[in-house]
């Protein structure tokens, strides 16, 4: 119940490179988008996890292909991890109909079912009771399985994330809350949005177990993560991870970044989580420096390869417009054609 | 044929198809130990266990969420909302998700979900508890919205709703809950038809729900007169049959259209717009409307009564648009 | 910021009786409303508040004239306490122009401005976010007025009561959350609504101060509300007080009852409120058995012409229906009226 | 003559609005330090402090609901909800209190708030943040819903909408903020009457808010063709301005409704009812609508562009109305 700090296990393990590899994927990739956005190729919101990637890769790297996966608008690395290909995950931007989502949801918005991925939510809070549902079905059909639900610390103000943290705790159903304290929701600094920043005060009034986590540190997330999905999994319910963590970009793209000093920012880009795990890994003698670089070229090949298979992608036909408004064997009792 | 109330109808819509489909479950507030505020699924808890018939604290929106994430996995909730009143509170989950996510996801995630909710006037519960909302939802793409009007469609319209592969709303009108009716043999029309519920000649009144009874009450009434009314049940207003309202317009070249909401952006706008997009020159008369009174409903019976569409208003429109000449 | 019960003054004053008066007047006239409904003389929705009178006569006894009320739809006692005429509340429920909302409101909607009273609010929790902008205004103009917010424990569920909370803690608003512990919400048992039912620990979450009260005992409820209000006047920011109660009667004129045991009804009447401020007094020799007669007579009387009041009162006019949507003066430009 | 930017004009009022009465004062999700979203009230904090440009947490009833309470109180609280979507989880306050408290309450509850939000798509959104919702939100009795589409009714709405003493929406669309124009000297029409923008003999068009440039790009078109068409710019959806509308139609027999909402259910059907009640025999022709496809907007811009009212589809239902023949 009350809040701790995750063990971390003294050493790492060769198979923990893979955490850097995918860390940097993520970070290649929105680098690209932010570039592809000021070349106007992406549109709409873009929200880059720049600086908070050890938080969707350690989490991630703790869960099971069969489990479930909700995220926010600020989600690209979550889909990323969870094994959509950056490929898909670029056409959507592209508005693409090889996109995750056929091009309808764009940035804010990735699906992968195949995945288990289930966006991608715009409406900050609003994937939290969806999630509950999800996890409600395989308490009741007693599926082993876990549904992580990311959400930042400004939703923690909705009421939307209060009914969800108590039905999920009323009805122990295997929920990991896993809140990507940034300190920020968008200009709102935490302590101007909440009346007490300790989050896990919160989650601990609904007799939920809550653990403050460093979310720089990849394997401190892993490791709390492992932990927590395995009594989520073992119907022991929910869970509250507050990983703390920090955005080094903008908001979105069209940010002023008026609310934060520069140098706040230059001193959380000191503890840049890329740089820290491979720092470790290095010391480790699990990596050098032409390893280092080979992963990075590798990220940025595949950064490559999904700009391209984007670059190809086919527009979806307007005469599919109305498509998936309602499952396709409906399209003859759909609402009203326009007529005009 | 037996006589059953709307009541019972939907209760055994209820336990037939958690005893057909054990993907199904219901849950809302007071569903199970309370018997349901408006009795409907009174006994179930006994039957079904507290997993099937799942009482929820107060958290309209979670619980709906909820209903659209279990949908989602595999199940096929049933979830219930007191009363439109208090769907409002739920509204982020229902448009934004459930109506959004299958268009939202390119086609991938859909929402098999059924969500019950009564809805209507009449009971003088006063401002907050008599709202009806049900043609204001009929705004949003991606859901359906029915409104049985018979013990038939009671009993009928959940079975399609629950196999339906997007979210159904069902808004039952609280004042039907103890009307009486002779079930049918066999099964109900798709849910997606209007039904004429009674034929007739010089003019349409097309309605729904809890107006049903008013408009046949009237159309007796001004049969007595000669005016030979033809009365449509929409059952369904999203979609909206077009084809048997301009079916029946073609006929009567005349039609007033009668629902419990506020007149302004109401269903029946959107009726009389689809009538006159598409039957212009077969209109004899201007398409009227009976609604309720642009206030929210008040608390004192003579003045609730005054607002809601009455029988009286129904035969004056009736009579206005049969008596209009250029 | 812990739970802590509240100081209860060892000895009684002889001002004290005005307790016992309110709370007989609150049980004759809420007795009387019940027979009234069989006879259909009132209609629509009735909540009954009996058995918990010391909630609305403590909270209420602590109060100024000049402080807000803000209550649900059980709040026939918290408008006698404040002072809004019996008369006027009967004629409100019996539909007369005479009530305290021009009839409009029944039951659920008592409101009475001149009184502070700002209703009667139907929907579970939505009276919290409207006390905070009454206790709000009062911050930024520097009114040491406090606002008290009744409401059910079953409203903590709702996400209106956790971000209403929030905000009254971030901005130290004057606002008393008044819970009414009665420890069922319509059939849903405390239990099975909240997953940690110890709600003063939910309070402590937002920092806010929160005591637990028994609310069977009047003047304890006095006393907590005097220290909370004390201070929230003075500039410390909401109180959130639970108080235990219990209500002995059905929910709604509407509710079998099925999901409690008569036993534990009886086992709470024998707590009756009234019953036991009456015994104190009558042991601290500031009543007998003649006063406590004649205090019920009383009672009774004003009952008695409070429906010949509501008997002799009028219908509004038809012609009047929509007034009150908009403020008069917007007669003119009012949406447009019916047609037929 | 000055020339500026809706959004220029919308802080201009806002600051005049300040500085004029110290009850008035402006709170929401990242109104003051980050500058607002839409940066609309960008430097107001520095001028006006915390208290009165109120940053508030994401919690849309609670902070909606402070503005009610607020009101009530004798303030006069602007409260800028970001986007219509997020108001949804406001719509409990707006449509159970807001809109209700003064009529449930027999007339003593006034609620004089100003809820600004910004709403339509066009910027490839998707589907959470690219509702059009003004013309469902017209539905509501007890409320007023504005809608300007000039840097005058972004400039002039404000000042006549805080002395309501009733709620009013305003309803901004979002990519108005940039639009430029010329500030007329002297004030606006008051705010429940529409104006003619264009006047013409042929066919009323009748829209407001972001659709009224691409009505008047049309409407130039249709003129280098011919057709002379009269645009009507409804500035307020409640309460609807029936006099000018009925007037331009019994001149130009013809009318067409364009609205960025979902057609069915949408504001552009009330239009349409209500010509046709009113006005059935000036009709030479069905009145017809141009409204947004019924789906959620999707993010690709082809579809969104589709999806949209555009020129063309004003300009060719104009032309469908024009020559329809019985
Ligand atoms: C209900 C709702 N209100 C407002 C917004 C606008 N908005 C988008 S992101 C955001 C900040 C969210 O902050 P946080 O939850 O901390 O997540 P972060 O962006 O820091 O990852 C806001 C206010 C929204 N999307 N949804
Ligand atoms: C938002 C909302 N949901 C449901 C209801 C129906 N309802 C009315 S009272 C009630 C129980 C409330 O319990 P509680 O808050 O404990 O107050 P109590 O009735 O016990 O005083 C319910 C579910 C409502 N009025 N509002
Ligand atoms: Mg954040
Ligand atoms: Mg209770």
């Amino acid at each position: 119940m009350t809040t701790v700090a995750s063990p971390v296990p003294a050493t790492l393990a060769p198979s923990d490179v893979e955490l850097l590899r995918r860390m940097l994927l993520v970070r290649r990739f929105e680098e690209r988008c932010a570039e592809l956005y000021s070349a106007s190729r992406i549109r709409g919101f873009l929200h880059l996890y720049i600086g908070e990637e050890a938080v969707a890769v350690g989490v991630g790297a703790a869960l099971e292909d069969g489990d479930n996966v909700v995220a926010t608008y600020r989600e690209h690395g979550h889909a990323l991890v969870r094994g959509v290909p950056a490929g898909a995950v670029m056409a959507e931007m592209f508005g693409k109909v090889e996109g995750c989502s056929r091009g309808r949801g764009g940035s804010m918005h990735l699906f992968s079912v195949d995945h288990r991925f289930y966006g991608g939510h715009g409406i900050v809070a609003g994937g939290l009771p969806v999630a509950l549902g999800l996890a409600l079905a395989d308490r009741m059909r007693g599926v082993p399985r876990v549904t992580a639900c990311f959400f930042g610390e400004g939703a923690v103000a909705e009421g939307e994330f209060h009914e969800t943290m108590n039905l999920a705790a009323l009805w122990t159903v295997p929920m990991l809350f896993c809140c990507e304290n940034n300190l920020y929701a968008m200009g709102t600094a935490l302590a101007r949005s909440e009346s007490d920043t300790d989050l896990t005060v919160k989650a601990a009034s609904y007799g939920m177990p809550a653990w403050s986590v460093d979310g720089m540190d990849v394997i401190a997330v892993r490791e709390a993560t492992r932990r927590a999905a395995l009594q989520a999994r073992a119907g022991g319910g929910p869970v509250f991870l507050e990983l703390r963590t920090y955005r080094f970009r903008a908001h979105s793209m069209y940010d002023p970044e008026l609310y934060r000093s520069k140098d706040e920012v230059a001193v959380w880009r000191e503890r840049d989580p890329i740089d820290a795990i491979a720092r470790r890994l290095t010391g480790a003698a699990l990596l050098d420096a032409d390893a280092l670089e080979a992963l990075d070229a590798a990220a940025m090949e595949e950064v490559d390869a999904a700009v391209a298979f984007a670059d190809a992608g086919t527009d979806e036909p307007l005469s599919d417009l109305t498509r998936h408004v309602y499952a396709d064997r409906r399209g003859e009792r759909g609402p009203e054609e326009e007529r005009t | 044929m037996t006589s059953t109330t709307c009541r019972e109808a939907m209760r055994e819509a209820i336990r037939e198809a958690m005893l057909a489909d054990d993907r199904v479950f219901l849950m809302g507030e007071d569903v199970g130990a309370y018997g349901g505020c408006f009795a409907v699924s009174k006994g179930l808890l006994d039957e079904f266990g507290p997993d099937r018939i799942r009482d929820t604290p107060l958290s309209e929106s979670a619980f709906v969420g909820a209903g659209i994430g279990a949908a989602i996995a595999g199940l096929r909730p049933i979830v219930e909302i007191m009363t439109v009143n208090f769907s409002l509170l739920a509204l982020d989950q229902i448009l934004n998700n459930a109506a959004t996510l299958r268009h939202m996801s390119g086609g991938q995630v859909g929402v098999p979900l059924v969500i019950r909710m009564t809805t209507g006037g009449g009971r003088q519960l006063a401002a907050q508890h008599s709202h009806s909302l049900e043609g204001w939802y009929g705004h949003i793409p991606g859901i359906t919205v029915l409104v049985p009007a018979t013990v038939d469609d009671f009993r009928g319209m959940l079975a399609p709703a629950l196999a339906d592969p997007d979210p159904v709303l069902i808004f039952e009108h609280a004042l039907l809950y103890n009307a009486e009716g002779e079930l049918s043999a066999g099964s109900i029309p798709p849910i997606d038809r209007a039904v004429v519920r009674r034929s007739g000649r010089d003019v349409t009144i097309v309605t729904y729900g809890g107006s049903l009874a008013k408009c046949l009450v009237a159309a007796d009434q001004l049969a007595g007169r000669g005016i030979d009314a033809e009365v449509i049940d929409l059952r369904s207003l999203r979609p909206l049959d077009d084809a048997t309202l301009l079916d029946s317009v073609a006929r009567t070249h005349r039609a007033v259209v009668v629902d419990e909401g506020w007149r302004s952006g109401s269903i029946s706008a959107e009726v009389s717009a689809r009538i006159t997009e598409h039957a212009f020159f077969d209109l004899d008369a201007p398409v009227l409307r009976v609604c309720c009174a642009e206030v929210p409903l008040p608390y004192a019976k003579h003045l609730e009564d005054a607002a809601l569409p009455s029988v009286e208003r129904v035969v004056a429109a009736v009579d206005e648009v049969v008596n209009v000449r250029a």
